[in-house]
């Protein structure tokens, strides 16, 4: 109870850990993987994304070219961007922002 | 990979679970595989991390007989059994009826694998897909 | 209480009282909040969450829960208003406990088992801390030779003097009115417990709205009674509540919700120990 | 006149974080019975892993749990392992148990919070949780994901902690340290917690074994089983020492938690210090054939799957026993007889985990 005790008047004192959300963001790391994204300039269309994902969330067709992903299937794991024979997949670190 | 497996048939069963306890394994698990006209049913045991298995070839149709009564930890995963394969597990401590994680209207039996598709064995003697849930 | 419009002044106060409850509420959340480590939300968050409550869609399950709904909050009302009128202390004890058994039928004439191990519990609570309010009032009238609540207005020392160790049962006793963390056994604000929300489980919208008002009310009766404890001087007694409201949000941060036999124990032994010791220290001085 | 009364303890209660139902027969507030039913959110997981091919399955092993989601995605990469015949590299290994021992420390805290909180101790609660914060920052900075690293592959790691991070993960690790140090005695010495936990939900040492309880609610009734000892990943290298008590209630099973903190930390510090030089992984052919019980420590207890490979790209056959479908029998045995207001706290003393559970 002591030790509780102390603890609380530290807290008193310290700087609250929450920040305010809307107003306030945190800053991302770079490496977080926020969401899939794609340099569509480099793409071949080669479809070794669609085959590898694990959730079936991308869909590549040759003809027309057109390459799409479903965000919300998606479960960014980065094995579409391995997988890149073009390295034109790239995982960004912010979040998409809700619809 | 798998060591130390001891192949039984039914009627063993009780026996050899009953030597294992009093030997003072633990039962990890049970794991179930269909085979086509028949589950694999495999019993682990662990003592002092030395994993000891019991392999049963259970033919479809035939229900099983429950090790709760030895090992009462047995008994989620035998209704769990019950419910994914659609063997009847005669004589469990506590019988969900098939309704352990399944509930009303849900596919029978789904973790059976499909006529066709994986083992060649069921394209010779098909069986009806799914058993029943009890 | 004398002025010139006692009327106004009481229907002011009336009106004045759950709000100064919403405040207090709203305090102690952002102080538990900040002992957390937190932020916290808006001093006035109570007051907004009554009100979204009131326009929510009633909903009931049979009609005599919305009787009792509403008694809880008349009795309350009446009970403070014997509070600021100075009336007899023991009569304005009767109508306090008749509130709280209005919540407890409230709780009891549904069917739901959380619902009613709620209002057993909240009846034990109450076998648990009433005889600390009887010998508080037995003490109140030993020290001012009267059982009237103005008493303490018009004696010569403050009640504290003369009730020590019953200012410390009654701070327990206001813990658990408060609801707070030992004593939480009955409901409590976060619905974080192996009741759910215990006794108030099965109301929704407008009326659990009125047990919230009533709390309110409930929160201003406790403030005003501490500040009887030292009512010669009211910036005084003002300033004791504060402190007694302050040590309550430590209380219900440093402990941890314990059992129901504890609390019965700890108020018969503990809590009724001290409140006798003072009332025999009183006879015999 | 005693009347018997039927409580249904969730599935959505505010102290049970996932949908099980516990029915309580009750005697006033004494337990007489506790039936668990589950099947709230049963996935089929076993299943889509027969339909995914098995590089797939890593990241569907990771999703089985959302709290020790790295530990499946290890234990179901060194069952194919071992089915391939796969050396992971020393790195390779060092790393997955960094990984593995920040996400234990993660749980473990997460754990004692939802104890805390089970108890209506909501600063501690608050306040273990905040430091639960720091580790996955942790996580985010090193592998991207807060829970969800998705660090592991078949055959090693995918991601490599560069020397930097590595500082700043101590330099973090030093925090953690520092705030479990000001928090943790406050949870263990509290007269109020002690009241609540001490004798409370005792599963005797016999009982234990014979209902196959695991990780720490083993561990506190004196089963020194702790399969991190049999060595696998780098464990051999770091001194591993199991935490083991005797006393078998809630307030054991807590200690051994709290301590498992410190050990975790400091095996992952070590492990962030030792790591040798090289490469992550090891590159593979081929498809798994044969059959193997992969077994791994998890922060719940020993976590075993099943994995029966045909030598093509789907699994045969993939099933998973998670330590609290192991743990839900001592826990029924548990519940029965003990009061009303302690269930809560003794169903979050096993630290149950009910998505893993039902897959």
């Amino acid at each position: 109870m002591a030790t509780m005790l102390s603890n609380i008047m530290k807290n008193l004192g310290r700087k609250a850990a929450t920040r305010l959300y809307p107003f306030e963001k945190r800053e991302l790391p770079t490496t977080t993987r926020g969401h899939l994204d794609i340099e569509i300039d480099k793409c071949i269309f080669c479809g070794a994304c669609q085959k590898r994902c694990p959730t079936n969330a991308i869909n590549v067709t040759r003809d027309p070219k057109t390459w799409a992903v479903n965000h919300y299937a998606c479960i960014v794991c980065g094995y579409c961007v391995e997988v890149c024979p073009k390295d034109c997949l790239l995982l960004r670190n912010e979040h998409l922002p809700q619809p | 990979m798998l060591t130390n497996v001891t192949e039984i048939p039914v009627t063993q069963l009780h026996g050899e679970v009953w030597a294992l306890k009093q030997q003072g394994y633990r039962l990890v698990t049970l794991t179930c595989c269909d085979l086509g006209d028949a589950h694999d049913i495999l019993y682990h045991f662990d003592k002092d991390y030395t994993l000891k298995h019991l392999r049963l070839r259970l033919p479809r149709g035939e229900s099983l007989p429950s090790i709760t009564d030895l090992f009462f930890a047995a008994v989620l995963v035998e209704n769990e059994i019950q419910d994914l394969f659609g063997v009847t597990v005669a004589g469990m401590v506590v019988d969900y009826k098939g309704r352990f994680l399944l509930s009303e209207g849900a596919p029978v039996a789904p973790l059976n694998k499909p006529i066709g598709i994986g083992i060649d064995i069921r394209a010779k003697a098909p069986v009806a897909e799914g058993g029943k849930a009890s | 209480m004398i002025t010139s419009h006692p009327l106004m002044l009481l229907a002011l106060l009336t009106l004045i009282a759950p709000f100064w409850g919403a405040l207090l509420s709203g305090i102690d959340r952002k102080l538990t909040a900040r002992a957390q480590g937190r932020i916290g939300p808006p001093v006035i968050q109570p007051l907004y969450d009554t009100l979204k409550l009131l326009r929510k869609t009633p909903i009931v399950l049979n009609r005599i829960q919305v009787v009792y709904a509403y008694l809880h909050l008349a009795f309350m009302v009446l009970a403070f208003l014997l509070l600021v009128l100075g009336q007899d202390g023991l009569m304005f004890l009767f109508v306090f406990a008749f509130s709280t058994l209005s919540l407890v039928l409230g709780g009891m004439c549904v069917r739901s088992p959380y619902s009613r191990i709620g209002s057993q519990r909240e009846i034990l609570l109450m076998v648990a801390y009433e005889p600390i309010l009887i010998l508080l009032m037995i003490g109140i009238y030993k020290a001012n030779g009267s059982f009237l609540l103005g008493s303490p207005f018009v004696a010569a020392k403050p009640l504290l003097m003369a009730l020590p160790l019953l200012f410390l049962a009654f701070l327990v006793v206001m813990a658990i009115k408060l609801q707070k963390s030992p004593f939480d056994i009955a409901t409590s604000h976060h619905a974080h417990q192996e009741l759910v929300k215990g006794l108030t489980l099965e109301y929704a919208g407008p009326y659990l709205a009125l047990i919230e008002i009533a709390h309110f009310y409930e929160i201003a009766i406790l403030f005003y009674f501490v500040m009887l404890f030292w009512a010669s001087n009211l910036a005084i007694g003002f300033v004791l509540a504060c402190a007694s409201f302050f040590l309550m949000v430590l209380i219900d941060n440093a402990f941890a919700r314990l059992t129901t036999m504890w609390v019965f124990r700890f108020m018969w032994t503990g809590a009724l120990l001290l409140a006798l010791t003072n009332i025999l220290w009183l006879y015999f001085r | 006149m005693i009347r018997r009364n039927t409580i249904p303890f969730g599935p959505q209660h505010p102290v049970l974080p996932e949908p099980i139902q516990l029915r309580l027969v009750m005697e006033d507030e004494k337990i007489i019975e506790a039936l668990p039913a589950i099947g709230y959110i049963h996935r089929g997981l076993e299943k889509i892993a027969e339909k995914k091919d098995f590089i797939q399955d890593v990241y569907l092993a990771e999703r089985i749990c959302g709290i020790c989601s790295f530990m499946h995605s290890q234990n179901y990469c060194q069952g194919i392992e071992s089915l391939m015949n796969l050396t992971v590299p020393d790195r390779g290994r060092y790393l997955r148990t960094i990984w593995a021992e920040i996400h234990r420390v993660h749980s473990h805290l997460l754990a004692l919070g939802l104890l805390a909180d089970s108890f209506g101790f909501e600063n501690l609660f608050m306040q273990l949780w905040r430091t639960r914060e720091i580790i996955l920052d942790i996580m985010e900075q090193t592998a991207g994901g807060r829970v969800m690293l998705g660090t592991c592959c078949i055959g090693g790691v995918r991601k490599d902690i560069s020397s930097a991070q590595a500082t700043v993960v101590l330099r973090q690790l030093d925090q953690v340290q520092k705030e479990c140090d000001e928090i943790l005695p406050a949870l263990l010495n509290d007269y109020s917690v002690k009241q609540r936990t001490v004798g409370v939900g005792v599963l005797p040492r016999d009982k234990a074994h014979e209902l196959g309880a695991v990780g720490p609610v083993a561990r506190a009734s004196g089963i020194g089983m702790d399969y991190r000892e049999q060595g696998y990943a780098a464990y051999p290298d770091l001194g591993f020492k199991k935490v083991v008590e005797t006393a078998g209630d809630c307030y054991a099973r807590t200690l051994v938690r709290v301590k498992e903190i410190a050990e975790s930390i400091r095996m992952a510090r070590l492990a962030l210090e030792k790591a040798p030089q090289g490469p992550i992984a090891v590159p593979f052919k081929g498809n798994p054939t044969g059959e193997v019980l992969a077994r791994i420590e998890q922060p719940r207890g020993e976590l075993n799957f099943y994995i029966k490979g045909n030598g093509t790209r789907n699994l045969e056959r993939f099933r998973v026993r998670t330590p609290t479908f192991a743990n839900l029998p001592p826990l029924l045995h548990m519940l029965t007889g003990c009061q009303l207001a302690d269930v809560p706290v003794i169903a979050l003393s096993i630290d149950p985990c009910i998505s893993c559970t039902e897959r």
